[in-house]
């Protein structure tokens, strides 16, 4: 109905969307110094055996032709291998997606888990002192580079209190639980800045609303009225800034995988832009193009299905 | 409508606190007293800092704080109050520069955009997607590779990846002022489709941008430190605050005061900065 | 495999213009090392009873295919506890039997003899034949990464199972040094009928080790090859992971998950030795960071410009600020340990007095200013180029830092348009093969004048297989490009491991000090 | 026509509210009865404390404010008791219908499950039986389409209409006591009569008593039976409609009613009253609306909150009360 077609259309967009970063991509990477056989061979490699290689790799041809045929294969969602690891890119990145989406879901729950409580507490003791400290506090988070924030837990609870491990994925659910909660936390911090400040004024609106003060006259009180009026009326503003988070987190995993040696995406990434290695570089950044904009799709629909009042046009 | 009864029994509108308006304009001016101080320090760093933040003692490396060095000195004998007082040189005014760069353009675009309507607006939006759906660091990498290292590259690779935020607020803002009356009015008025824009358009947008500034120019302080941990921020020796938190981080143990200050010098930054973005918030829902 | 354009020993060397993390190795670079010398003493050998080490590295593996791996120091270290060559280079950089037992040289020295060390058997338990030896240098000649080092063997033949004769157009006395390389470390004929990328997945070699999993980006683990010809070798159970913080990898040392810590930080070195339980081991390496300049155009074109900055430098102090004392001051880009190489007077000379009075006598009296380019990636070097900044400000030279990766110099370097910039080098236990790679780089990119007498000297040095008279014309080179300085020797790292409790002692493995995992004593 | 038992009982009701120029005393000295079934008007200018008093009742004042003096209802007392007590009267026994229907609905949930809600949390029916019972209300509140409305959101129905959704949800318990906070005065005034009108058939068929506040004296004489005047946070004047119409025995009271358009007699330009509301932080000593007021005298300024009873059961805080208000009033064109 009328929803299939706003959400064919949107698939749309990000199809075309998917196709300029592509395109944006592809034009940048070939204005990189160098290319990936000197990186291969080393700076010392004959100019001839450059030549040879680059050959062989096909990057001698054109720009042009080179764009084409690379599109020819993404369609068939061919990404082309990897020039370092010998392996298909979409074999290689999928060795790495699990590390990051473990970290990305356990960075989701943290952050939602601590935005809800420590928004609400902000909210209910509004003006008070537990207010102004909950509000301070997430400026610690966004003004911290993630490394720092990231080493210092790592010194307190990896070293000097040893609960967690220093770094590394363990086997397992509670193993990775355990693992990954520094890393996320570390995420988490950051990312929770600005979804507390959000909620907080959602919440601090809904409360003082008219729609609140008659639930309270119906008979509504407490958690029940928080949970059944508050938080979901409170908590629309703050879904739509989910997409945005969800846009940082990935250029914060990298320095956070880097720091607690995760084998994810993100080191993919840095390691790919080191070692020139195109194919896997390109991979990555569509997909990861193609996952954001698949989550803002998802949150503009999550965002009609919570507020009737938007209707998707 | 709302009688001066109602007014009292929902609690002011606009001021969550009950002390509404004085809270906020305190919060106004330690905000802007912080991001002063801090200005002041970029601006008159080479006055103000004892040493020169270059000069190296290498004998007299990682020295703790003591009369003559009150931060001590870093791995190479330097004086780290000197460094960080130029620090701020680098990071606020880069990230002020960024932001600005950001800001303007995005205004801009979002001002097109949302008045020129149909044609340009789809276009500019689908830019703003393909930009916004690359993950800041990709672009930021590139960027940086292509344009090589260096304060104006980075300023310029933050402005081209941060406008978007900008240029949709802004967007957003003119879509619902541009169908009021005031603007159909001027139009009547006869005033060209530019002195619009920027006389009457503007003035009720430009708030919205002002308040992302103060919280973007945090995160791309932020965002430099990180590239300097990638090993592609600002060149070395120049002092800046990202660089100085890693440099110390290996010492955390015996020295944590090497990366606790300039640590400490980015949060402050930030506070005064939110406190302001928050101040402006209230003033702008009114 | 299209030839070079210059026929001869090929690139027997590798030299990489930035201290990046990729190092080439020379030659004598080999697999375990054989019963004689290394540090295994006897009561080590059984304490291998259920013994387990863990590795924390600054680098993931990413491949260990032998000609792939030559971009990265821990896929070619590993892959050597895997595959041997014929002949392995030990601690002390002398040629021991490898696969091969012996060897002899024609009287044309055209052509080389190997025999087969009889006995000896790959992994997964098949013999070592000539066949597949032979196949293991053709694979390794089409390899596009490193087969150009192996054009020179014009054929191969194998008269018996145990006999494999190569032969050369020219005589080509470093040939021995090449063979000692991993792209040639013997490996089954046909990959033992596996297909070639699942092969390299679990590579089957006749070294001390074989991969038992590999799972990428979190660890390899290594388990003992039941079939090893030599020693039992020390561990169970030996696993390499990736950990690219350094501070993460000194915490995962101090806190026990890893028991031997590669790379680790300089700045951090004093806080292991202050902790009683961890220590610090510094095996010698020969590796020089160097500065190489473009002598073509001003400033240094002017050869007093050039030793003005040579004698500015203060390298003590370069050694205390980037390695904390773990080095040694360098006077050339041939390190003093290998064959051939030594500390040359002026090259190590620090008189800030005599640079000004050089300054003086050049074209600029009054000074200069230069770019020195560098990779920021490695603290060590960050650190040493401000050193050297404020060494020459002192003398009234003024050095512009430019950090930039090693495509980026390489750009500026096609485009001329560069003055100076860090280099590093492993000579591994031949200087020989170094001067050869300083003729086909144009001097190191320098462009000196010097560089047709180092190569005709170096030419000359081939034929002549009598040791005294090569070293002896290496060792003069060192002095004469020291003293023109085209390229100026900063210093020479130590190869550093951080260890914890769970490790007895270590002993280098190879000349460039990886460490020999198959001697190593658990405690 | 006051029963024996008083369904409420509000005795000396006082309301200091929290506002950012420092605590307020809102409401002052409140004291009136409301018995069974009784319609009683509460009428006062904007910022009377009218709203005030009446929501103090049911104890749902903005945070931070306090309030003292008694309040029983059906024997029990309201002020001071934990909102736990509270919650199962509110909507249970005594229901609340507020000013504007345009922000009082959840605008994210159906009209069905917030009308339903206040059943299955007070009567604890489970979810069928609500949503049967809300059919049923939407009917009695005359609006057309039940079975569409339930499923309907708040911003797809008009202002009246949301109005009837929340009568409806005042009705919903059959609650004792129903107490209307200006309910009309945000929709235009043909869909305000048939709210009254709908309003009048609700209480009188349920038997609820019903507390009505507003500032329109017109609306008050169409549903209530007995009127409470109060001014800057007092009462002022009490007493049966007709009489307090007819012969008001405070000035204000007086004022007030000259400054409605008479609808039926002569046609009177309304007067309306000179000076301004006196400061909320310091009122007036003694008698509030001496400063406005044509007749006061010095007297005024000493005079007690209370009311003074006026023959019988009518009261008013004016001195010149019970004397009946003297000619001087006359030339305000007060209607007898």
């Amino acid at each position: 109905m009328q929803r299939l077609g706003y959400l064919g259309r949107r698939l749309g967009y990000v199809l075309i969307t998917l196709w300029g970063v592509s395109l944006l991509l592809f034009v940048m990477l070939q204005l990189l110094p160098g290319g990936p056989a000197e990186a291969m061979l080393g700076i010392t490699a004959t100019q001839q055996q450059v030549d040879a290689l680059n050959q062989e790799l096909g990057l001698d041809r054109p720009v042009v032709a080179q764009y084409v045929d690379y599109m020819g294969r993404l369609i068939r969602g061919d990404l082309g291998d990897s020039l370092v690891f010998g392996r298909p890119v979409v074999d290689v990145i999928g060795d790495a997606l699990p590390a990051t989406l473990k970290l990305a879901v356990y960075v989701v729950a943290l952050s939602t888990l601590s935005t809800v409580t420590l928004a609400t507490l902000a909210a209910s003791f509004r003006g008070r002192a537990i207010d102004h400290v909950i509000r301070a506090l997430p400026l610690i988070g966004v003004g911290m580079p993630g490394f720092w924030i990231g080493a210092m837990l790592l010194f307190l609870f990896a070293l000097t209190f040893p609960f967690f491990p220093a770094g590394g994925i363990e086997e397992g659910f509670a193993g990775a639980l355990r693992s990954l909660f520094l890393p996320a936390l570390t995420l988490a911090i950051s990312v929770s800045a600005i979804l507390i400040r959000s909620l907080r004024r959602g919440l601090i609106d809904v409360l003082e609303s008219d729609h609140v003060l008659t639930a309270r006259a119906k008979g509504l009180r407490g958690v029940r009225l928080v949970v059944r009026h508050v938080l979901p009326n409170a908590a629309i503003p703050t879904v739509t800034l989910m997409g945005l988070v969800f846009v940082s987190l990935l250029g914060g995993a990298l320095i956070v995988e880097s720091v607690f040696a995760i084998p994810g995406v993100g080191q993919l990434l840095v390691n790919g832009f080191k070692r020139h290695d195109m194919p896997l570089v390109m991979g990555i950044a569509l997909l990861s193009a193609a996952a954001i904009l698949l989550v803002n799709l998802l949150i503009d629909v999550v965002y009609s299905l919570l507020d009737p009042r938007v209707s998707l046009r | 409508m709302s009688t001066v009864e109602t007014a009292i029994v929902a609690e002011p509108a606009g001021a969550e606190e009950p002390r509404g308006r004085r809270r906020r304009s305190v919060a106004l001016i330690v905000g802007t007293s912080i991001v002063g101080t801090y200005i002041l320090a970029a601006v008159l760093a080479p006055w103000l800092a004892p040493y020169d933040p270059l000069a190296q003692d290498v004998p007299n490396a990682l020295a703790a704080p003591s009369g003559s060095h009150p931060l001590g000195t870093d791995h190479l004998g330097r004086d780290v109050l000197s460094r960080l007082l130029h620090g701020s040189r680098v990071d606020l005014l880069l990230g002020m520069a960024a932001a600005g760069a950001a800001g303007v353009l995005g205004t801009v675009l979002g001002l097109v955009a949302g008045y020129a309507g149909r044609s340009v607006d789809v276009v500019v939006t689908r830019v703003m997607d393909v930009v916004q759906a690359l993950p800041g660091i990709v672009l930021l990498l590139v960027l940086l590779l292509v344009l090589g290292p260096g304060a104006g590259s980075i300023i310029a690779a933050l402005a081209l990846t941060g406008w978007v935020a900008y240029a949709r607020l802004v967007r957003a803002s003119v879509l619902v002022v541009r169908d009021q009356d005031f603007t159909s009015a001027a139009r009547l008025a006869g005033l060209g489709h530019p002195r619009v824009l920027f006389r009457h358009v503007l003035p009720n947008v430009w708030i919205q941008g002002v308040i992302y500034m103060t919280s973007d120019i945090v995160i791309i302080i932020g965002a430099i430190a990180a590239l300097g941990y990638l090993g592609i921020g600002i060149q070395a020796p120049t002092p800046e605050w990202g660089q100085m938190i890693y440099d110390g981080q290996a010492f955390l143990a015996s020295h944590w005061w090497l990366s606790a200050a300039p640590g400490l010098a980015i949060v402050v930054l930030g506070l005064g900065l939110a406190l302001v973005s928050d101040a402006l918030t209230d003033r702008a829902r009114r | 495999m299209p030839r070079p354009e210059r026929p001869g020993r090929g690139l027997a060397k590798r030299f990489v213009l930035l201290c990046a993390p990729v190092l080439f190795m020379a030659a004598a670079c080999g697999g375990g090392s054989d019963d004689g010398d290394g540090g295994r003493d006897g009561e080590g050998a059984d304490a291998g009873a259920g013994s387990e080490l863990v590795v924390a590295r600054a680098r993931d593996l990413e491949s260990l295919n032998a000609d792939a791996i030559t971009a990265s120091r821990e896929g070619w270290e590993t892959y050597e506890l895997i595959a041997q060559p014929l002949y392995m280079g030990n601690s002390e950089g002398d040629l021991v039997p490898g696969v091969a037992s012996e060897y002899t040289v024609s009287d044309d020295q055209l052509s080389w003899t190997f025999t087969i060390r009889d006995g000896i058997t790959f992994s997964n338990g098949a013999p070592v034949t000539s066949a597949d030896v032979a196949f293991t240098i053709e694979n390794a000649q089409e390899g596009p990464l490193q087969g150009a080092l192996y054009q020179a063997i014009t054929s191969i033949e194998t008269p018996d199972e145990n006999t494999i004769v190569l032969s050369t157009d020219e005589p080509n006395s470093g040939l021995i040094w090449d063979l000692a390389a991993y792209p040639v470390a013997v490996i089954p004929e046909d990959f033992a009928g596996m297909d070639p990328e699942e092969f390299w997945r679990t590579p089957i070699g006749t070294g001390p080790y074989m991969v038992e999993t590999w799972s990428q980006g979190v660890e390899v683990v290594l388990v003992p090859n039941p079939h090893y010809w030599g020693d039992e070798p020390a561990l169970d159970r030996l696993t390499f992971r990736p950990v690219p913080d350094e501070n993460t990898r000194m915490l995962q040392l101090r806190n026990g998950d890893v028991d031997i810590v590669e790379d680790p930080a300089y700045a951090q070195l004093t806080t292991i030795e202050a902790d009683g339980t961890l220590d610090v081991v510094e095996f010698p390496n020969p590796t020089a960071i160097f500065v190489t300049v473009d002598t073509t155009k001003p400033p240094f074109d002017d050869v007093h410009a050039r030793r003005a900055v040579s004698l500015a430098i203060d390298r003590d102090a370069l050694v205390e600020a980037g390695l904390r004392g773990y080095g040694q001051p360098a006077g050339s880009f041939i390190a003093a340990s290998a064959m051939g190489g030594h500390e040359p007077e002026f090259g190590l000379a620090f008189d800030p007095a005599e640079a000004a009075a050089e300054l003086a006598r050049s074209a600029t009296p009054d000074g200069f200013t230069f770019e020195l380019m560098y990779d920021p990636a490695v603290s060590s070097v960050t650190a040493a180029v401000q050193v050297v900044q404020a060494n020459l400000a002192d003398v009234g030279i003024t050095v512009e830092l430019n950090g930039l990766d090693r495509d980026a110099q390489q750009a500026k370097r096609d485009a001329g348009d560069w003055d100076a910039t860090i280099a590093t080098i492993i000579s591994g236990s031949d200087a020989g093969g170094i001067f050869q790679y300083y003729g086909s780089t144009n001097g190191f990119y320098s462009g000196s004048q010097l560089m047709s007498e180092v190569e005709s000297e170096w030419q000359a040095s081939n034929s002549d297989f009598s040791d005294g008279g090569r070293l002896e014309t290496y060792r003069d080179l060192v002095t004469r490009i020291a003293e023109d300085a085209p390229q100026i020797g900063l210093y020479s790292p130590t190869r550093l491991y951080g260890t914890g409790p769970a490790v007895g002692s270590v002993a280098p493995r190879n000349p460039t000090g990886a460490i020999d995992y198959a001697a190593v004593v658990v405690n | 026509m006051v029963s024996a038992e008083p369904l409420l009982e509000v005795s000396d009701l006082a309301v200091t509210l929290h506002t950012p120029q420092g605590p307020l005393r809102a409401a002052e000295g409140v004291s009136f009865a409301v018995a069974a079934a009784e319609a009683v008007g509460l009428v006062g200018e904007s910022g009377s404390g009218k709203s005030v008093a009446m929501r103090a009742i049911l104890g749902l004042l903005p945070r931070g404010s306090t309030v003292s003096g008694s309040v029983r209802f059906a024997g029990r007392e309201l002020v001071g008791v934990a909102e736990r007590q509270l919650a199962p009267i509110r909507g249970r026994e005594i229901s609340m219908i507020f000013q504007d229907p345009m922000t009082a609905l959840n605008p994210i949930r159906r009209i069905g499950g917030q009308i339903g809600e206040v059943l299955r949390i007070q009567l604890g029916w489970n979810r069928r039986r609500a949503s049967a019972h809300a059919r049923e209300l939407l009917a009695r509140v005359e609006i057309a389409e039940p079975d569409r409305v339930l499923r309907q959101f708040p911003h797809q129905l008009s202002g009246g209409m949301r109005q009837r959704v929340l009568i409806a949800m005042a009705l919903a318990c059959q609650p004792r006591l129903i107490l209307c906070d200006e309910p009309t005065t945000a929709l235009d005034v043909t869909t305000q009569d048939q709210i009254l009108a709908l309003l009048r058939r609700a209480s009188d068929e349920s038997g609820a008593a019903m507390i009505f506040v507003s500032h329109d004296l017109a609306v008050v004489r169409q549903l209530c039976s007995r009127v409470l005047v109060m001014y800057a946070g007092r009462l002022v004047e009490m007493g049966p409609i007709g009489p307090v119409f007819a012969d008001p025995r405070h000035a204000y009271t007086a004022a007030l009613l000259r400054s409605l358009p008479a609808i039926d007699g002569p046609r009177q330009p309304p007067v309306s009253i000179g000076g301004e509301l006196p400061d909320r932080f310091r009122p007036p000593s003694g008698c509030r609306f001496r400063t406005r007021c044509t007749v006061a005298d010095d007297s005024c300024a000493s005079l007690p909150s209370t009311l003074l009873p006026v023959d019988g059961e009518r009261g008013s805080a004016c001195i010149h009360a019970a004397t009946g208000l003297p000619d001087r009033g006359a030339e305000s064109g007060v209607s007898r």
